[in-house]
């Protein structure tokens, strides 16, 4: 009989999030090919948003997909693309950044950005009782840091917290490294660091460590990176809390989808995956130590 | 037609002498060929140079000279024939294994890296060491020595990029002379060099003559052949005419052997002067730094020359009128004047100048023929915005008749043809443009006498036709020779004028060089 | 006025004088599909060739615009940014005007683009001739106030085109005319237009003159300053070009909207037989140039042997052999 | 039959021709620091000043080695990627090595990279020199390869250096010598060296020369090939010391590791004085280069005026007007 195909469209690995995509989405693909054997599941990465375009192109070029599941690398561009697919009569699972028209997936599964986002702000509303200095490092600009940061902005409004700078530092180590020297120089008070993303954080912690400066007393990341869930673990006192977005997330959305197709389940709709926080005692459920991210 | 024939039996006798020698041959071409795909340059050549001798080769251009002269250094191969060092079979497959033999060769065009000092370039391959780090100050001293021999006051620290042309041709010669090289050619040495630096090469060749060395030299100037050549070899369309006797050839006897028939006289007879009105009038013209307020006017059907030694800023002060180089001042033509910031509407208003650098300045070495004619010429020649591509051909084919171009394909690239050919592409670029004045930097400059007495009778046509010509010139006696009139500039400012029986070497050289007869006329009229 | 008689006769200069820099990379560009069909059959087909052809269109029209910058002795490194900021501007004009104006808002956004993109390009030109700054860094500074731009525009997000207008543009890239996809159609339009300005008109021999040597332009009466400055502004109004045909495609212009485009577009040129240095431009050898990229591109996509990580590599060694290939079969 | 007497006077040249290029970015730095002192006194605090020269430190090691290869007349793109893949590389070594050979394994995993880096570097070499490959395509295949390997060989994550080597590396960034941060020394001690080999030693005249002139050097024995693929060598030396320093400094290498270093290294070297078609090359003046523009990015920073999505549009705006400076100053 007819193997079954489905088509896996992601990012390339252009830094921390979406080498764990790649790597959950291999890992996927090599499990279901060898448990399904009339199922296909082929792997495409794409280094830019017109990359994807035309891997899609290329994809559904050669041959019928029963379904495409897509990490669109924007939102706009990706739109009509991933129609054009559908229209061809394929399942669409859309994952993390969505489309702008969401009539076009079957199934949508995401992390909640805007609570990642909130969630972080709470923590420290709370931890700082309300007032403080803070600094933001942001990602690439692109929906998912603009979410990011509304929610962070959103929950601080009328409170005595002040965003003393927020720069854009790529959700790149190095830069936010940089960066952060240069906020450490900047400003001779600030009570604490927001970088929307683990692998900023990582910079971040080190430039705060060689400048020796006591006055940081928070340092907040997010994502859910296995080193920094390991410090919540451990009870760190800068990085005491972590919320995740676990680039797994594909992995899920894959077998969803292949449970539709093979498995006669019918999945529709959408899936929100939580992002609360995590703290010291729940940590455990979120470390995952062999990922590589 | 006789005087020819009895001078190449003559050769063959010289040659018979040869065959059984009693010094040996330092290095012996023999049979040997150049092609180029289909073309072939150099044809079965054989040639024996001797030490302790100066061996001149000349021939028309284009007969082959430079391209046999790299043979014999190990810059190109033959596809023929052979090369024997001491008797013995050799093969040069780099020009180092040819140096590392004892051969240098000093080439027609001038190769040195521009951005580097003169020092350096004059060591580069070869630089000095002292407690494993380069020995700059023993360089520059002793760069700073063989140059003075030269009569070259340069500075060893200053880039080859500001230095004048004629200042590039002695560091390169300079380069020849640093080691003790067993044959030391020449490939047109003197073509930018004017009076004493001359005769100070001059003096130094014949002391590597006198030290045993073997000197090859080529020459479009006759005179220096004449004055220094033991033997005299002559190639003629890539095939040895024959070798003789330096001192049993006189100078129309060399020409004859080049060209293959009698040649008319050198220069063209002086017509009857019909001094026209004013043609260009230049007032007050300054070139910072190289000229100052230099204010003359030239006439309809006038050849006006310009002499004056090296340095002495004459290329400067036409490419300040040509708008290349910021001028001040003001030129008009036929009484309008001309925004001299432009060089475009200098040359639409109908200047032309033909620049002394043609492989710097003058052609596109990379392009064919056809666009390097038509290039200043685009708008006339192209009107409207397309090309007219058959046009062009037609023009190609017209200009290589009209100037006597000699090329073996229409599809050669500028740079391959020899150097006087591509002087005279550059003129039929020049006159393309139809100026009413022309300004000629060293018109004949690695110009060979045939070539010579054409592009005078060349320039003569073209005041005889209404124009006027500008000839810039060192050397003096091409001046005397064609001129109605000769300005003569020192130190960037106008220091008089000759003209009419004053126009002696003597006057010129007064004016050029000292302070006595500055800014007086030597016998000249106003 | 010759007083010799020219003597032997003189090859005549042949009309068409084919190099291998101008075969080469169309002899690779055969070679690497018939690579393809071996690897995936599917390669050859008509839909996939359609496909890819019509997705170089943007790297080739830009490119054919880098030709002349290129060809005259320049360089440049923004026009990835550039196209972004450009079809940004387009964008918020069309929706701009698209309540008043409705589908007509697209036909005069296109004119603002051309009017936006000659005047970047011009831009350019003008800080390289009459500023005198070398053109990497020039570019490179360019390259960051158009991103910068864009950034600011969308506010770090993305700019949509209005839903009123996008069916109506929509032809523009997914259309065909006679069978053929437009945006190839108008890929060979603009090739054509630039190989005519570059070999039939005066213009294109002054290009060339002032790349190849600018003392002998100059003495020939040819204004670097003008010459070079033209070659960026055409390069600018190829970008707007190739924005217009980009809009309908992805729908918006993001920050990241033409990310590293100008390493594709100098490598389209090089590959396509112009020198970076300088000198005579290839406008067809660009055009597959720009083809062979994204062939190579899509090869990575159809065939399965390449692991996701390593496909930057795959793509690298392909092109070094394809120039390996080109140079020595020579 | 010239009869002229010379009698040119000696135009006394001074003994160091110090000229604009020379100057020029020492005199930009200041410039800019005077600037950076006026919008923020903090600006000139020791530890910025010394924080913003350390990280200038990278950029500045690999742009001394970039300079040998361009004014050798060659380019080379690869530096950010093959950083990267060093990095993973000595990590990889030091990590495995650790459990037998402890705090030893940080020698010798730093000759590791040494040795890598020169591998690499004369790699480039060859494909440009022996393959005739133009230098822009050659380095931007190579790019991706290395790009790839660090991909592959973290698997897309990151490759972190063991804790117990932690400590005993760090160091090697964070470390001071005499109150001075190691790398300052390092990157100062590289231009040293490097500034010897290209003014002092006979190979320093020989890659000016074939930057300058290709057949001026071939003319003069001079092996155009040795002496570009040896500039190259050079180069990936000094990427491999860059990438020593670097480690330390954030304990992992990931696939995004020195991603657009290229640029930098390439403007670090253009803004110092080298001509990027080749000649003499300015290593201290690279240095300077380097540092401009990291001080650039941290004045940005530092100052409150821009938003932060212009940023980027700011940077292009101050390095084209400092180009302006340096050049109508002159
Ligand atoms: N690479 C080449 N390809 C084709 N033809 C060439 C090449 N090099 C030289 N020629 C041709 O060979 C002929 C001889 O040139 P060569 O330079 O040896 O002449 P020459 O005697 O030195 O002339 P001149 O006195 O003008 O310098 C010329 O017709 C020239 O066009
Ligand atoms: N780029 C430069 N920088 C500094 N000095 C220069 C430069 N070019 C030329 N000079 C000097 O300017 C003066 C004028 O030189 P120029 O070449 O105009 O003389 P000329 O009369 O045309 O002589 P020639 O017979 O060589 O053509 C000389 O002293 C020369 O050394
Ligand atoms: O790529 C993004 C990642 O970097 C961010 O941290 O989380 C969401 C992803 O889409
Ligand atoms: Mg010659
Ligand atoms: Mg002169």
């Amino acid at each position: 009989a007819d193997k079954k195909v489905v088509a896996v469209s992601i990012p390339a690995a252009d830094h921390g999030w979406t080498a764990g995509i790649v790597y959950h989405a291999q890992a996927a693909a090599k499990e279901i090919n060898a448990a399904f054997p009339n199922v296909e599941v082929i792997v495409k990465t794409s280094p830019s948003a017109s990359a994807q375009v035309s891997a899609l192109e290329d994809l559904s070029a050669g041959r019928k997909l029963d379904a495409l599941v897509i990490l669109p690398y924007t939102s706009e561009e990706l739109t009509t693309p991933v129609k054009a697919v559908k229209d061809a009569g394929t399942f669409i699972t859309v994952v993390d950044r969505g489309l702008n028209d969401s009539s076009i997936q079957d199934l949508y599964l995401a992390g909640d950005n805007i609570a990642v986002g909130r969630n972080t702000a709470k923590f420290l509303i709370d931890r700082l009782e309300g007032k403080g200095n803070l600094v933001v490092l942001r990602g690439i600009p692109t929906v998912i840091d603009d979410e990011r940061i509304k929610g962070f902005q959103d929950a601080i409004q009328g409170t005595d917290l002040k965003v003393l700078d927020i720069q854009y530092a790529n959700w790149n180590s190095d830069e936010a490294f940089k960066l952060m020297q240069d906020y450490l120089a900047k400003y001779p008070q600030i009570d604490a660091v927001w970088a929307n993303d683990d692998d900023m954080l990582l910079g971040v912690l080190e430039a705060v460590k060689q400048s020796g400066r006591k006055d940081i007393k928070l340092a907040l990341g997010g994502n859910g990176m296995k080193d920094i869930v390991k410090k919540v673990i451990d009870g760190d006192a800068m990085t005491p809390v972590e919320t995740p977005y676990p680039p797994a997330m594909i992995k899920t959305a894959i077998y969803m989808t292949v449970a539709n197709i093979v498995g006669q389940a019918p999945v529709r709709g959408t899936v929100k995956l939580d992002a609360p926080l995590i703290t010291q005692e729940n940590a455990k459920e979120y470390y995952f130590p062999d990922s590589p991210f | 037609m006789s005087s020819v024939l009895s001078i190449e039996r003559e050769g063959e006798r010289v040659a018979a002498q040869k065959a059984n020698p009693l010094r040996h041959s330092l290095l012996r071409a023999e049979g040997v060929s150049k092609q180029y795909g289909p073309v072939t340059v150099l044809s079965d050549v054989t040639l024996d140079i001797l030490p302790g001798e100066i061996h001149a080769i000349i021939g028309e251009n284009g007969a082959g000279k430079s391209t046999f002269m790299r043979l014999l250094s190990g810059y190109i191969e033959p596809t023929a024939g052979t090369l024997a060092l001491d008797g013995e079979h050799v093969r040069f497959a780099k020009p180092e294994q040819a140096q590392d033999a004892g051969i240098a060769l000093v080439h027609q065009e001038i190769l040195l890296a521009e951005a580097l000092t003169v020092a350096e370039n004059l060591f580069l391959g070869r630089e000095l060491m002292r407690n494993g780090v380069v020995d700059d100050r023993t360089m520059r001293r002793l760069a700073t020595e063989k140059l003075a021999e030269l009569g070259c006051l340069v500075s060893p620290n200053a880039l080859v990029r500001n230095i004048t042309l004629a200042d590039r041709q002695l560091v390169q010669i300079a380069r020849a002379l640093l080691d003790d090289y067993r044959i030391v050619i020449f490939d047109e040495p003197t073509a930018v060099l004017t009076g004493e630096e001359v005769e100070r090469l001059l003096a130094i060749i014949l002391q590597l003559k006198e030290q045993g060395a073997a000197v090859l030299y080529i020459s479009h100037r006759l005179d220096e052949v004449q004055r220094l050549a033991d033997k005299v070899t002559v190639l003629r369309d890539g095939k040895k005419i024959g070798t003789y006797p330096g001192r049993t050839l006189g100078q129309m006897d060399m020409a004859r052997l080049m060209v293959g028939r009698d040649l008319a006289a050198l220069y063209p007879e002086k017509r009857a002067k019909a001094a026209g009105e004013a043609m260009l009038t230049v007032r007050d013209l300054s070139v910072p730094g190289f000229a100052k307020n230099v204010s003359f006017q030239a006439h309809k059907s006038e050849i006006l020359g310009f002499a004056g030694m090296i340095g002495a800023g004459r290329t400067e002060l036409f490419e300040g009128i040509m708008g290349l180089r910021p001028a001040t001042g003001t030129v008009e033509l036929e009484g309008k004047p001309i925004n001299i910031r432009s060089p475009r509407a200098v040359l639409d208003a109908g200047i032309g100048y033909l620049t002394e650098d043609r492989k710097g300045k003058g052609l596109l070495l990379h392009e064919r023929l056809a666009p390097n004619l038509t290039l200043s010429a685009l708008t006339r020649f192209h009107p409207g915005i397309f090309l007219r591509r058959s046009r062009e051909q037609d023009a190609l084919r017209a200009a290589v008749e009209q100037y006597d171009i000699r090329l073996k394909s229409f599809g050669v690239k500028a740079g391959q043809l020899s150097g006087g050919n591509q002087q005279k592409l550059l003129l039929a670029k020049v006159l393309l443009i139809t100026p009413s004045v022309v300004v000629i930097d060293e018109p004949t400059r690695g110009i060979d006498i045939a070539n010579k007495a054409q592009i005078y009778a060349f320039i003569q046509s073209l005041v005889t036709e209404g124009k006027a010509c500008i000839v810039i010139s060192s050397e003096m006696q091409e001046l005397i020779g064609i001129c109605d009139r000769i300005l003569v500039m020192r130190e960037g400012r106008l220091r008089g004028e000759v003209s009419g029986d004053a126009m002696t070497e003597h006057n010129v050289a007064l004016l050029a060089t000292s302070d006595a007869a500055a800014d007086g006329n030597v016998g000249g009229r106003k | 006025m010759t007083i010799m008689a020219s003597s032997t006769a003189i090859r005549p200069e042949r009309e068409w004088n084919i190099g291998w820099t101008d075969v080469g990379p169309f002899v690779a560009l055969i070679v690497l599909m018939l690579i393809g069909f071996l690897i995936n059959p599917d390669f050859l087909s008509a839909t996939n060739l359609g496909n890819v052809i019509t997705r170089s269109a943007f790297i080739a029209i830009i490119a054919v615009g880098a030709t002349f910058v290129i060809s005259s002795g320049g360089l440049d490194l923004s026009v990835g940014s550039m196209a972004a900021f450009i079809t940004g501007i387009t964008i918020l004009f069309m929706n701009r005007m698209a309540p008043e104006w409705g589908i007509m808002a697209i036909p005069a956004g296109m004119m603002v683009a051309i009017v936006v993109g000659l005047f970047c390009g011009l831009m350019n030109g003008l800080i390289v001739t009459i500023g005198r700054i070398e053109p990497f860094i020039a570019t490179l500074g360019t390259m960051g106030i158009f991103r910068a731009l864009i950034t600011y525009m969308s506010d770090g997000g993305s700019i949509p085109i209005d839903r009123s207008l996008r069916d109506a543009y929509r032809p523009v890239y997914f259309g065909t005319f006679a069978g053929i996809p437009l945006p190839i159609i108008i890929s060979v339009a603009v090739a054509a237009v630039a190989s005519f300005i570059l070999y039939k008109m005066k213009y294109g021999r002054k290009c060339a003159a002032v790349g190849a040597n600018e003392d002998v332009a100059r003495y020939s009466g040819i204004s670097i300053i003008k010459t070079r400055t033209i070659a960026y502004a055409i390069q600018g109004t190829c970008v707007a070009v190739a924005a217009i045909c980009y809009v309908p495609r992805l729908g918006a212009a993001t920050p990241t909207t033409g990310v590293l485009w100008e390493l594709q577009v100098i490598t389209a040129v090089v590959i396509g037989g112009t020198a970076l240095r300088g000198g005579k431009g290839h406008v067809w050898g660009t055009v597959a140039g720009a083809v062979i990229l994204e062939l190579i591109a899509n090869l990575m996509v159809l065939s399965d042997f390449v692991s996701e990580y390593l496909v930057a590599g795959v793509q690298g060694v392909i092109i070094i052999i394809a120039m390996l290939i080109q140079r020595f079969s020579k």
